[in-house]
């Protein structure tokens, strides 16, 4: 997996997990270690998606980016 | 050979508990899949054929490939840029894409129940009817594509024959069904919410494929039967949203007498357009951004003229 | 070694940095290679005191002594101190980024919020 | 700086964007809004301090002076003596306009410090940033200096050297339960019988003390025998009890000579003058005398509250107002008309600011797992007479009514619901709920009633008097009923009970052989196995706790003790022993469960996708989860939707859940409390769902190690509730509220706009009713939209005043951490 930051590149895993979107939904938070953005991270496709920045969140119910994992049944 | 209720099947598209906008209380609608009508703004795409279907959701496809190793007919083609596309002719809606399709780009559209099947769901809340005076609510699509399917659940829902234990039933109609399946509904029927779409027949064709002779007449019918009528009007910008329309929707709501509960209205909102983008199919009614609720107040003092009461969205 | 006394040496280990009267130059000391900065080193997932258990030594390692004691098998790990001098540990690795935002929420193998290592990282 | 809405905004606009905050400033009076602002938030951001917020040292400092001098003395009396010194010397102030005083530090933005509960704390303390009080290396050598004195000597370094050294690491290892077990981290529950219903001031107390004193003097000076040698002890603690007492009086008479002065001297606006007169005349009737005004009686109430947090940090606030405060109200409001209800609502926003004020040092694990507030102040409200009659009052409803006038995140209310209630009580209850503050959380007053009656065996006119002891489990506030000593240290981590089931008792997250070994899981071959596995580790977790809290609570009198405490409780004042003695304690315990859904949804997945269905192998599954599902999306996807979840009105899930309900439920009257009572569970979570993300590993459920807990006791995942409200009622009602368990926290969050109106309402009520048909002992709601919470992200500044339940109690969202307010957003909003 490729930082979309700072281009840093290495095994998903050595990505520091930080939490879920949606227990069940594939994106989640991690960081890259170094230059410690938070990803918007495809589990399945072992991609980083995006940054989030501060006041951001990775997933559609949350402030930042809208629309990468689907809001709960509502 | 005799009317076995429990054994009717239906085509459902959905279950949804607690709902509170189609009838009184806390209510089980069951969403009916089949529709008699053809408006232009539907909302609901996927509740207008009467048999499960494939419906490509193409905002979710990953061009993959899955669905057309999977199809036997091979109806479906990948189109760049679009997603999933069934050619309806080779189509034999068999559902395996949608088994094989691991990203929801494919989903399957209605399921066959039994009546007992789906009374088993609505039976399962009814601590909640009891409490708040809800029941079971009956829509669709139209769920009068499926007459007998209606009868069924109704027939079970007032099958105890401890009257306190009976459940609440609200038929939610368009009115365009033929009146003998109403006739053998009806007395099932604690009270039935009607659409009134476009008081004049020619613009009711023009924009639902249908005239309203049909609808009209069912309702003074089913008003003479002394069914309670919840009448419900959807506010469609240029279509329907006239000083004339909702006159002669009063007049004819006075006309039905007191057996007419009230009349709600249901602005149209410009939401639906993302569900055709993503079922990718077009949808090409023009009707701007939808309705303030303060905009509807001169509309709600004509018209409690002649009901009793008028509410934004029931 | 009976299993009162096997624990007893644990606890002995996890309470002996704290129990010690330090003067603040002593609390003040953080050495350039301490176990704060390996990536080795979980803090206690209940005090944020800055103790904490090795992930690769275990109970009965001594990296203070010399030679080195290193214990690599066992049921609990080597307790440490955020500013336990590990100049002497070939086990220690530092860490690439250590979190010292202390808003979020405890993660014992990222985060070491304690005041003094802020001017390790800042 | 809070945001200020455009001026021309009119109320009716404002309610249609939900912005109740901004309501509440245009209808509350000028003082409250004043006192409102004038509050320093102690509670923590996330896991951090608010900048500006300074531990107090003057108490600290003040109480080991007197400690060290006083070192010959017996624990009660030289902890008497020690605070008593505090009280005669910590500086005092009084806020302008205020019309209650009390406050637990010297200055309004310092934190108090409880530097003789724990080793551990203090160096918590000396190592945090930014809490020093400027100088900051004059402060850093003073905190060096209490603590090197401290170290080894306090409460809970006492205890971990009598404690078995195997449950005392494993305890302190953080994995499986939180809390210390001392009193001076507890949280008490007050004898409101005692000083309230029978009406003693501490001048009366102070007088059936000495009358005990002559009743035992009797015996010490008659024919000597060994029943006369305990009577010795209990006179030096009857002895410390009127030291506490007299030190009391006097504290609140600083007070009332700092109003004279400040009146008399300094005061230029005649009405203020007054006022701060009748202040001096309230402090200088107050505690001394059993209180005759409303304002008195609520300045009374502030003191023992206050009091009791100088001599304990205590992390919880039981309390019933409306009931024990009515008849003080009643005569002033309502029978003799001295003041205004426009008075009596002011007086009533002011005594919620004073609490919401009061904030003390915690440690980390206390802040993160209690985001953005000090403790659980949840209050009681509603209920029941003794005689089963309704005791909803006109104070009742100025509770609520205030509570949406100062809209503050602590306290909170807990609403004694129960088929009398009439519906003016109940339309302002659902009020504060519609104005998104999150309380009154609604709980099941027969039901609970019977849940006290069939656990501790607590009379019928008893258990009608409960408050909540904490956030949620009801303990009456009777002599034999209260609980003096409630200790967090039984709040389990239950999602180690299915972890440790899957890894033979290993915690590879504190690196530590924990539970017993029960076993490889690879080669379980039946689900039974697997449950038999579960049932071993919960013992064992719960046995470890409860070990724990046990000695804890009896060895306190000699490790902590309460002397103002059992000086107001008639236990303690009948007795001569110190009230957290478990002796004459009926007990009222409990385990609390957090993180425990987990199990149920856990152990259901395993069994589905394992055992019934094979799809996968234990191999498989186990493989995955040391990886910590990494590279295993596909098949952690499949144990997320392919098994059923708990919440959902699926047999299958939730015949599992009830199931491990029974198991605990049948271990809990087998482990036994100080007084033989049994120690049911509670399950619950306040933030703590946050706190253990991090150190619970990955599970069958899907949940990876980082992802946050399910939020509530019985609250089904967040997003996993796919069958709308009714199916959630409806799985949580297989539970039996009464045997199962003491009590079951659920979240539910409801939309807004569907609840609008009278229709809302109406809805609402139906809803409750429906609740309480299904035997539900508990339900809290968040009616805060998305758009609102994801506003309140984006741009915080402007939303400071946002409020949102999180668990058994409600935060500013803007306090808690970006990781809680993704799981509240989470949560499914249900559509009623």
């Amino acid at each position: 997996m490729k930082c979309t930051e700072c281009s840093f590149e290495a095994p998903v895993e050595k990505f520091r997990y930080l939490y879920n979107a949606r227990i069940d939904a594939s994106i989640s938070l991690r960081q890259c270690p170094q230059c410690q953005a938070w990803l918007a991270t495809d589990e399945l496709a072992g991609e980083a998606t995006q940054k989030v920045g501060p006041g951001e969140a990775p997933w559609g119910k949350s402030a930042g980016i809208e629309g990468l994992a689907e809001d709960a049944a509502s | 050979m005799e009317f076995e209720p429990e054994k009717a099947l239906g085509v459902i598209n959905d279950i949804q508990r607690m709902c509170v906008n189609d009838g009184p209380g806390f209510r089980t609608t069951v969403f009916l899949k089949g529709c008699l009508l053809d408006c232009k703004w539907c909302h609901n795409p996927e509740g207008k054929r009467r048999y499960p279907e494939i419906i490509p959701y193409v905002t979710n496809c990953t061009f993959c490939g899955d669905c057309l190793l999977a199809c036997p007919t091979g109806a479906l083609s990948l189109v760049e840029g679009l997603g999933p596309r069934i050619d309806r002719a080779l189509c034999t809606d068999c559902m395996q894409c949608a088994g094989a399709c691991e990203h929801d780009g494919l989903v399957r559209w209605g399921r066959i129940m039994s009546a007992a099947a789906v009374m088993e769901e609505v039976e399962s809340d009814k601590a909640f009817y009891r409490n708040s005076g809800g029941g079971l609510t009956v829509s669709g699509g139209e769920p009068m594509a499926q007459p007998d399917f209606v009868l069924a659940l109704f027939m079970l829902a007032k099958s105890d024959p401890d009257q306190t234990n009976r459940i609440h039933t609200v038929l939610d109609t368009c009115g365009h069904a033929a009146w003998a399946n109403y006739e053998r509904v009806l007395p099932y029927t604690d009270m039935v919410l009607l659409d009134l779409k476009v008081m004049d027949s020619a613009a009711h064709k023009g924009y639902t494929g249908r005239e309203n002779d049909l609808i009209l007449s069912n309702a003074k019918k089913i008003a003479q039967a002394g069914v309670p009528i919840r009448l419900r009007v959807p506010i469609i910008m240029g279509v329907n949203d006239n000083q004339a329309n909702f006159k002669a929707t009063g007049e004819f709501a006075a006309s039905l007498g007191s057996v007419v509960t009230g009349l709600d209205l249901l602005p149209y909102h410009p939401w639906a357009g993302g569900k055709y983008k993503a079922f990718g199919m077009d949808y090409d009614f023009p009707a701007g951004e939808g309705y303030d609720d303060s905009q509807l107040e001169e509309v709600i003092d004509l018209l409690l003229d002649f009901v009793e009461e008028v509410t934004i969205g029931g | 070694m009976g299993r009162r006394d096997q624990w007893k040496q644990v606890q002995s280990g996890i309470y002996d940095p704290s129990l010690k009267a330090r003067t603040v130059e002593e609390r003040e000391t953080v050495p350039d290679i301490a176990c704060g900065l390996c990536k080795n080193f979980a803090e206690n997932a209940y005090a944020s005191d800055g103790r904490g258990l090795c992930r690769v030594l275990k109970i009965g390692s001594d990296i203070s002594a010399s030679p080195v004691v290193y214990v690599l098998e066992g049921e609990v790990g080597y307790p440490a101190y955020f500013t336990t001098n590990a100049a002497s540990c070939t086990h220690f690795e530092r860490m690439d980024f250590i979190d010292t935002d202390g808003s979020e929420v405890a993660d014992p193998n990222y985060r070491r919020v304690q005041r003094q290592m802020e001017n390790k990282f800042k | 700086m809070a945001a200020q809405p455009a001026k021309d905004t009119s109320t009716q606009e404002l309610e249609q964007k939900q912005e109740w905050w901004w309501i509440a400033e245009k209808k509350r009076s000028k003082r409250l809004d004043y006192l409102r602002k004038a509050v320093w938030k102690k509670g923590a951001l996330g896991g951090n301090y608010a900048p500006g917020i300074k531990v107090d040292l003057e108490i600290p400092q003040l109480f080991t002076n007197m400690w060290n001098f006083w070192r010959y003395d017996p624990p009660m009396l030289r902890r008497a003596k020690s605070m008593a010194h505090v009280l005669e010397n910590m500086p005092i102030f009084i806020t302008d306009h205020a019309q209650l005083v009390g406050y637990m530090g010297t200055l309004p933005h310092t934190l108090a410090w409880r530097v003789d509960g724990a080793t551990m704390v203090n160096e918590e303390l000396y190592n945090e940033p930014g809490v020093m009080p400027e100088p900051e290396q004059a402060s850093l050598k003073r905190v060096a200096d209490l603590n090197a004195y401290w170290a080894g000597n306090t409460a809970v370094d006492k205890l971990a050297r009598v404690l078995d050294p195997e449950d005392a690491v494993k305890f302190l290892s953080g994995a499986i339960g939180w809390g210390a077990p001392t009193s001076a981290y507890g949280y008490s529950g007050k004898d409101y019988e005692f000083m309230f219903a029978q009406r003693h001031g501490f001048e009366d107390i102070l007088d059936l003390i000495d009358q005990s004193i002559e009743k035992a003097e009797d015996l010490t000076m008659g024919n000597p025998g060994p029943e006369i040698l305990p009577v010795y002890d209990r006179i030096q603690n009857w002895d410390a009890m009127k030291i506490m007492l007299n030190a009391a009086i006097a504290y609140a008479r600083r007070y009332a000579r700092l109003a004279r002065i400040l009146a008399e001297h300094y005061e230029t606006d005649p009405k203020r003058k007054e006022e701060l007169l009748r202040l001096a005349q309230t402090c200088e009737n107050v505690p001394a005398k059993a209180p005759s005004t409303f304002q008195e009686s609520l300045q009374y109430d502030h003191f023992v509250q206050i009091l009791a947090r100088l001599e304990a940090h205590e992390g919880a606030w039981p309390a019933r107002p409306d009931y024990y405060h009515w008849p003080m109200y009643e005569k002033d409001v309502i029978k003799e008309k001295n003041i205004t209800r426009e008075e009596a609502l002011d007086l009533v926003g002011e005594f919620m600011i004073r609490a919401y004020e009061v904030g003390g040092f915690g440690p980390r694990w206390a802040r993160e797992g209690l985001q953005g507030i000090t403790g659980t102040w949840v209050w009681t409200l509603g209920g029941v007479n003794k005689d089963g009659s309704d005791a909803c009052n006109d104070l009742t409803l100025a509770f609520l009514q205030a509570a949406r006038l100062v809209r503050v995140a602590n306290p909170t209310f807990g609403f004694r619901w129960h088929p009398k209630v009439r519906d003016e009580v109940m339309r302002e209850v659902f009020e504060c709920i519609r104005h998104g503050l999150g309380y009154p959380s609604i709980r099941n007053d027969p039901l609970l009633i019977q849940n006290a009656m069939h656990w501790h065996g607590h009379p019928l006119e008893e258990a009608r008097t409960w408050v909540h002891q904490a956030c949620m489990s009801p303990c009456p506030t009777t002599k034999h009923g209260v609980q003096p000593m409630r200790m967090a240290s039984a709040t389990a981590n239950c999602a180690k009970m299915v972890e440790y089931a899957l890894h033979n008792g290993y915690d590879h997250v504190v690196q530590m052989q924990m539970g017993p070994k029960t076993g490889d899981a690879r080669k379980f071959k039946t689900f039974d196995e697997l449950f038999a596995a579960w049932t071993t580790q919960m013992k064992w977790l719960i046995n470890t706790l409860v070990r724990t809290v046990n000695l804890g609570r009896y060895k306190d009198p000699e490790f902590y003790g309460r002397p103002f405490l059992s000086a107001i409780s008639e236990r303690a004042v009948e007795s001569g022993l110190d009230v957290v003695s478990p002796v004459g304690d009926r007990g009222n315990c409990w385990v609390t469960g957090f993180t425990w859904v987990e199990n149920a949804d856990s152990l259901a997945a395993v069994k589905k996708l394992v055992f019934d269905e094979k799809r996968y192998t234990m191999d498989d599954l186990l493989n995955a989860l040391e990886n910590n599902w990494n590279g295993y999306e596909q098949m952690r996807r499949d144990f997320v939707n392919d098994a059923p979840k708990w919440g959902n009105d699926d047999d299958f899930v939730d015949g599992i859940m009830v199931r491990c309900l029974q198991e605990v439920a049948k271990h809990s009257r087998e482990i036994k409390c100080p007084s033989g009572n049994s120690w049911p569970l509670l399950p619950e979570n306040v933030s703590g769902n946050i706190h253990y993300s991090s150190i619970v590993g990955a599970l069958p459920n899907g949940r990876r190690l980082g992802d946050a807990l399910y939020d509530g006791g019985i609250s089904p995942g967040p997003g996993l509730d796919k069958k709308g409200p009714s199916a959630v009622l409806k799985s949580c009602g297989k539970i039996d509220h009464v045997g199962d368990g003491r009590a079951f926290l659920l979240n539910q969050r409801l939309s807004p706009s569907q609840l609008a109106g009278e229709k809302g309402y109406q809805l609402w009520k139906a809803y409750i009713r429906t609740w309480a048909d299904l035997g539900l002992d508990h339900v809290q709601f968040n009616m805060v939209s998305d758009e609102t919470l994801r506003a309140a992200q984006k741009d915080p500044e402007k939303y400071q005043e946002v409020i949102v339940r999180v668990a058994g109690y409600s935060a500013h969202f803007v306090d808690i951490s970006r990781k809680t307010q993704d799981n509240i957003i989470q949560r499914t909003v249900q559509g009623i």
